[in-house]
């Protein structure tokens, strides 16, 4: 088999960082070649960010405007934190894609077409009336590379005695053979990982190589691309690395915590998008101690999860929006009954059913109020995705410490955003302690389940343990003995114990760190998924020498110690969110005095930098 | 072990003898006087030394309303949870616990009106769970409104001038749910009423048990049809395994399946030659649902006797099993995970 | 058939204003004692309010603790907003009704003790050793009357031949008699009542008069009494009133929306304490264009709202907290789809199942907050038992012309307490109009169901109209047609189109009225049920010459346009509310620089007057 | 009228003629190509026309799902609601306007996982709706779940090892909480599913359609083992009203009710003696729901063929005409209320 041309003697340009999206139908495979073109970035050491953007719709008509899928990218010899505002590359496989996706494409960028898929009936279904790359502007704004990559597949795979729809599917990994050509990519690996892949089907395995190399070999033969491009090894800290989604992370937390304790770690969980990956993860993580169970609805799945901590598992349930409403009710029976459990919501767009496969940072004040009656909950919010690891094994630290149901909030954009991920070592891990009572701790030799230590936590006594039955529910509750109890003070007694329970979490919180100046003008103040715009647009403007700080809330309940004097060390406070300013508003009905300025979008897409950076920089 | 969190006891060797007290949590029972709640905590109560499972690992769970109130009266680990949901929290705990029993304690609107959906299910997955409903046909605990049980028609606070919903007949929806285990029994006869719980007790599976229970503050005398003295031997079938569906005073009736018309009637021993082997004999552990269904029918229907005992009882693997066999099965083929190989499965690549 | 003797020759005092408070085992009948002292009050001109507090169980054990249930009534020649902190007089017909109660009697009140009851059985029963009636303190603290009703009663109806268990039935007449005596009540008129009452079994008929007229006549001839009272009528408007509680209220004011308008009021529900009597009254109008459906559960409920609201009825749902967290998800879909319907929530003590039958308000917070996404709803809270009435009437007719849900918050304490209602005529009802859509609005001839009028209202073209159909769902939608967007800036554009009718209610919200100095040292700032403990003690301290006023919150969402400078017209704002401090938080958040001071109680009962004009003496 | 809040339109008179084109809401259906969807839509459009409903009184009312997509390419007022409640919508809304023709479109998991409840209810109370589900057996909009009609052992992206839950019988599921009219076509059977549509349609009362529906991208080929040309004859039992249930190539099998065992077997034509009268005729009419929930068992019994067609065709008042018939009532028998009678009941004083 013949190794592809040496790499080109044109010119190799050094590049800091690029982004490239790749678009086009459902069917055509962009998600595989951008994962594929990810995992080459990251074996050429650099760092990196991506993030798919679905459609809605499983398999929408070929060529329909609503059935482009695209893989955008961010590799980068510098330390990044977000998969980029607007790509420098855009790799558009048919009209519909070029048509959604061609405004975001920097001016100047490179736009690589599949000219062959440019038919009067593709362009019909795009709503064209002539072709847009004959259109002067487009050629004016952008080096347009009009490749017919239909045919050159074709071509490729002449005799494979392929049918023309297989040779069809085979055009992605043209797209991918040339890219690889262009930023100088390892294609020995790439073509052992076809084969890895396709293993079970030889033939497919053989033209999808072949088709991979041609690729690869028009960039290098055709004339049409000025040189190639090299972005260097980032510098890294040293390690062993792995690409994770958020989804992908939050399993593996989970899961993290059932080995390092060698307990039952359970999950209770209904499907709904854009949260059901980590079901589908934990579903294969059976020899690692994680039982999960499909319940028949949201509620069941949470109730699941309450029964399974109420028999001592570290219990656990996934959703977004829809489904968290669906689990208010429960979540004030763990918070009452005080048992562990960590519910995992991954925000979408709302309200309502609203844009399942957008992301979206309104369940903020949904998470921290959702409840009838006084029913205060810890809330940490995972800040990337390789994060959600972290954020994941915390908030089931926090939930089995304190004896609480634990809200953990993710979004779209982290759940199918990937970064890499260095592997730990064990010892590096937080840690978990899991102690289940296993004597009666009252005078008269009985078990008081709400006995509770100095932190205010109750004791966890679990069936199969002899002498400590008791009884436990919804009904409030005498102090000690847990009996129903319908006196008033017990009631005032209870309310307060249990907000003061939930405030003492605070002594785990880390205290709120900044990067940038310790007092200045301008505070940018994030929390969850946009940590990684906003961290880029403070470096950014730190780099223009502007007295711009940033911190990360990672905890939204309880709130940092030193959250306020933080607050107060800026002239302004500015809150970037993907919602309408609810951390703004909590901020203020927290701080007296404190009223940030509020920088808000809500989209359904992550932050810009450039336009946070604008709305900064006129607060200067 | 996973399953068991480490803390198993144990139901090898010889349990300790315990007696009916030893379940008794010492908290008196909120029930109104009269109510039908009380002999049926009374059977529960009697049952559970000969269930062969230690105290601590029997757990009884309930959602809300009056019935509800029952794990608080049982001594052993309970609890109260939310309206409709208690199979929820019973499915979650017996997956993630296959080394409990687990009871369900629930009443005919928190069983089928909120937790219809969680009732049809835990039925379907045959999850080795045994949920009592006291169906008094009425809601008891907001004080009298119309139930999934009541009849159409029926004057309550929510209907003062007639129900116009159809009633569940619970039996019926268990089957069409798919239970294996599905059986009727009456609060004013414990002796029955406990042989019933301890079948389901030694059913390996979903297992459903109606009580038919009186309300005296709300729905006085929802029974008295079946139950009064004077009617109770022509109004009521008592299903027997392997026996011949005989009722009435001196069993003189019984159920006959009529092969023309393909349906059950009533016919009367020693009248146009009927004999005995005329008479239907009851079997509860056919694999086919239908005659376990046909006899739920005929609750209610003019002219038929109310069926009660065991409607069906037919032996398959339960959820809780297939969970755990697949468990073993994947740990036994994968080996048993560490965190190292949690952690580098997958694609990874170094950097020095 | 003799009337009583002639009213006591004995000196009667003139009082303005007395609180009863008749406790005793469930079975007592204190329940019925209490409405029938109520309604010769009501008839003899007072002002008043009531107060229940039932057991959580429906019939306790015979002489338990928690099988205790009281009637408290607040009666007086002036006009009155509470049932009084502490009772004048206590009438306790056993000793746990006693031990649960006399501490709330004030120190000099009158006690009445059913003698006859402190058997040693029912004393054990209560926890008591000894007769706490023995008791130096009691007799020191209280004027003592005990009188063995239980064998006056017996005496009273001798040879009636009624048995011995229904002559027990009759003791509470005895009590009611003597309260009649006591405070020199119409007591021909109560005779009718009770014979109306028992009607069909005259006998019981007979021995309660019998048994009522013991009751006055041993007022009349026992020298217990040193006199009787009087409580002059108060200066009402003039006018047709009744007596109404706030459940009875709430569904009154629906029906009243079905008869205004001629349309259908549709209610969908599902059973809970305490808000199950709405559904109970709704179900008797049927008369009253009223259609009442009993759901499976809360889900269906407010789904077969919204369905009808679909089809063009005025539609509600009624709920407490719990009910509410199962609805969040629908009221989401409400919200987006812009349909109109109203969500009662009657506040109990939560959180979880918490104490059903115990008044709480600390769902302010998830009424406003509590569900994903950013999906604004007005709120709006009813302030006493009467006003429920106005409430409802008020939150159907904003749902209706704003097309969206709506959340109306009561509580137990109004949901069970009473007061006159004075029945207005019809002209003076607020007037509530329904427009339906029936031509199409759009440019080429169709019909665009999300094209707004300068309100940001969009139209309500309901099935059966021809050439309107059209389809609503869940999902973001195009701005104009209502079909499915995925378009980012679509959905920022309908989520802040949203939010901005929402706002714009506030055409519809009064400004915030002060009662009292318009600047000064302290407002009370109250909101829905606690307005008759802050108005009555705002009263007690502006008596007192004290610089403060008081203000009260009906509109929660939007907020009254000049509540931020009423707010920052005072020295110090003090919020006394029922749960931790939501609204506190609320307007925390909402005007920044206002910090108020928090006045909270959580024990399930309404606020006591004495405490809080205490806390507000300290704030001068 | 309050009923129908004055927008009646008409049922009375002709309707006009409109065709299968008058209710295409003309946005494209965003099934995948080949999906079972875009058969039962065809269908559905096509009967329309012939309900004797005018276009502006049909509503449709989804869930969400794939299949709950299907209110937006109708052209009549329709809900896409949310994932397993369009039944309470739906009923709601026939509750207050029984003028409206009624449907619900739902897949497996919207009516069956989360919507099971609802489900049920709504077959309980007998509403005046027509309920169509998707069945794929899978959870397509999300990608490819385990659904409560998934086969046991079922590997998808939740149950990688096979699923340990057993699948709901839904014909059996409907007949156990009350179905009237039960029945089941087939994405494949274009005509045949028109007839079920038809059937349900002229049904008054609650109508449970299952259409088997194939998912060629998460769940192909979920009934090539009945549809498939080679086997369809052996392996569908198409039970027609009045007709004997016969079924194979020319129809030389078929099912018969054998007393001894009290079940169905099936026997050949011809073969020991036995001749058509032995067969079984399907009477879709019975009160007792029995027989249909035995032929709806037949589903997947090793052995026997899978029945569609009715299973269950029964009239019975539903809870809409009841509750109007009550209203009507009352209405007649107080007066029309106003709203000073309203306002006025109850005891009232005057203070002057
Ligand atoms: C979510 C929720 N909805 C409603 C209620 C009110 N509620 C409590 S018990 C009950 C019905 C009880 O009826 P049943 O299940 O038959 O029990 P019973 O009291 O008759 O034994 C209702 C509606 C509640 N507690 N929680
Ligand atoms: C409350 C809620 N939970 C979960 C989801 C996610 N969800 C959407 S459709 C669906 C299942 C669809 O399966 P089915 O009803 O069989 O329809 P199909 O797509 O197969 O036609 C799920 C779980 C949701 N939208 N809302
Ligand atoms: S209300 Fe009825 S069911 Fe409830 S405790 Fe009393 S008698 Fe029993
Ligand atoms: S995923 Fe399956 S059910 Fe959904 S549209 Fe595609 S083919 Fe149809
Ligand atoms: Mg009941
Ligand atoms: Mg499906």
């Amino acid at each position: 088999m013949s190794t592809p041309a040496t790499p080109s003697s044109r010119k190799v340009q050094q590049v800091d960082a690029v982004t490239i999206r790749f678009v086009g139908d459902s069917g055509d495979g962009m998600q595989l070649t951008g994962t594929e073109f990810t995992k080459a970035s990251a074996l050429a050491g650099n760092d990196l960010a991506t993030f798919p953007d679905y459609p809605a719709e499983i398999r929408a008509p070929a060529g329909s405007l609503f059935g482009v899928s695209g893989y955008q990218l961010n590799f980068s010899s510098k330390d990044i934190h977000t998969p980029g505002d607007q790509p420098d590359v855009l790799v558009a496989m048919n009209p519909a894609a070029f048509k959604t996706n061609v405004a975001d494409l920097k001016v100047g960028g490179m736009l690589v077409v599949n000219a062959g898929a440019f038919t009067e009936q593709n362009l019909a279904k795009a709503g064209y009336k002539s072709n847009p790359l004959e259109d002067a502007a487009v050629q004016q704004n952008y080096q347009v590379c009009a490749v017919d990559i239909t045919q050159l597949t074709q071509l490729a795979l002449e005799g494979s005695g392929l049918s023309s729809k297989e040779i069809a599917r085979c055009g992605n990994y043209f797209a991918l053979g040339l890219m690889f050509w262009l930023y100088n990519r390892d294609t020995a690996h790439e073509i052992e990982n076809i084969n890895k892949k396709f293993a079970k089907k030889p033939p497919i395995a053989a033209a999808n190589v072949a088709v991979f190399k041609a690729g690869y070999n028009y960039g290098e033969t055709a004339e049409v691309f000025r040189g190639t491009f090299e972005v260097p090894a980032a510098k890294l800290a040293p390690g062993v690395y792995r690409n994770m989604t958020g989804n992908f992370a939050t399993a593996l937390g989970f899961a993290a915590v059932a080995r390092q304790t060698g307990k039952q770690v359970f999950l209770g969980s209904y499907p709904i998008t854009p949260a059901t990956e980590i079901l589908h993860e934990m579903s294969y993580l059976k020899e690692h101690g994680v039982v999960t169970y499909q319940a028949e609805d949201e509620i069941a799945g949470i109730g699941s999860a309450i029964g399974a901590s109420f028999g001592g598992a570290l219990a656990a349930t996934t959703t977004s929006g829809p489904g968290l409403a669906l689990k208010a009710e429960m979540i004030g029976l763990a918070c009452i009954a005080e048992l562990p459990i960590v519910i995992v919501n991954v925000q979408r767009g709302g309200p309502s059913t609203g844009m399942p496969t957008k992301t979206e940072q309104a369940d903020l004040l949904f998470a921290l109020f959702g409840r009838h009656g006084e029913c205060p909950v810890p809330v940490i919010a995972a800040q990337s995705p390789a994060d959600c690891f972290y954020a994941a094994m915390e908030a089931m630290k926090t939930a089995v410490k304190w004896m609480t149901p634990v809200i953990l909030l993710t979004d779209g954009y982290l759940a199918n955003g990937s970064e890499p991920f260095r592997i730990p070592d064990a010892a590096a891990l937080p840690q978990v302690e899991i102690k289940y009572e296993t004597a009666q701790n009252g005078e008269n030799g009985e078990y008081l389940p709400y006995k509770r230590d100095a932190k205010l936590v109750r004791p966890w006594a679990i069936p199969g343990t002899p002498g400590l039955e008791h009884r436990i529910g919804g009904l409030e509750k005498d102090s000690l003995t847990g009996m129903v109890s319908y006196d008033g003070n017990n009631h005032e007694k209870m309310v307060r114990t249990r907000a003061a329970k939930v405030a003492n979490v605070v002594e785990d919180v880390p205290d709120l760190t900044v990067t940038g100046p310790a007092k200045g003008k301008v505070l940018l103040l994030s929390w969850g998924g946009t940590y990684g715009s906003v961290r880029t647009t403070a470096e950014l403007l730190q780099a223009e020498g502007r007295s711009v700080a940033h911190a990360h809330l990672r905890w939204l309940n309880p709130l940092p110690k030193n959250l306020g004097a933080v607050l107060r060390s800026y002239e302004k406070v500015l809150v970037p969110e993907v919602n309408s300013g609810q951390l703004a508003f909590y901020l203020r009905g927290s701080f007296p005095g404190v009223d940030p300025v509020q920088f808000n979008r809500i989209n359904g897409k992550p932050l810009k930098v450039a336009e946070l950076a604008a709305a900064t920089r006129e607060l200067l | 072990m996973e399953t068991t969190n480490g803390q198993n006891g144990s139901t090898k060797g010889a349990l300790p003898l315990l007696t009916k007290k030893d379940f008794e949590s010492g908290v008196d029972p909120r029930w109104c006087p009269g109510c039908g709640d009380f002999s049926i905590i009374n059977q529960v109560q009697k049952l559970m030394p000969n269930v062969g499972v230690p105290r601590e690992k029997i757990v009884f769970i309930s959602g809300i309303g009056c019935s509800s109130r029952f794990p608080y009266y049982m001594n052993n680990y309970g609890m109260h949870t939310l309206h409709g949901r208690a199979p929820s929290f019973a499915s979650g705990l017996k997956i993630s616990r296959p080394d409990l029993m687990v009871w369900v304690v629930t009443g005919d609107g928190d069983a089928l009106a909120i937790g219809g959906n969680h009732f049809i299910h835990v039925m379907r997955r045959n999850m080795d769970i045994k949920l009592v409903m006291f169906n008094n046909r009425i809601y008891g605990l907001t004080k009298g409104q119309v139930s999934p049980t009541s009849e159409l028609g029926k004057k309550t606070k929510t209907t003062p001038y007639g129900s116009p919903d159809y009633p569940f007949n619970p039996p019926a929806l268990a089957l069409g749910a798919g239970a294996t285990f599905v059986a009727r029994a009456v609060d004013v006869e414990g002796v029955h009423m406990g042989q019933m719980l301890k079948a389901a007790a030694d059913h390996k599976g979903s297992a459903y048990v109606e009580v038919y229970q009186n309300c005296p503050v709300f729905n006085d005398g929802a029974y008295t049809y079946m139950t009064e003295k004077a009617v109770r031997a022509e109004s009521i079938l008592r299903m027997e395994q392997g026996k011949p569906l005989l009722f009435g005073k001196d069993n003189k009736k019984g159920i006959r399946f009529n092969p023309q018309t393909v349906h059950l009637e009533v016919v009367t021993l020693g009248e146009n030659g009927i004999t005995e082997k005329d008479i239907l004999v009851h079997d509860a552990t056919h694999s086919d649902p239908t005659i376990a269904f046909m006899l739920a029918n005929l609750t209610g229907k003019p002219g038929f006797p109310t069926p009660i005992g065991v409607f069906r009882d037919v032996r398959l693997p339960t959820c809780d099993e297939l969970t755990w066999q697949q468990i073993e099965e994947v740990t036994a083929k994968k080996g048993q995970g560490t965190l190292e190989k949690l952690l580098t499965s997958g694609e990874t690549w170094t950097v020095k």
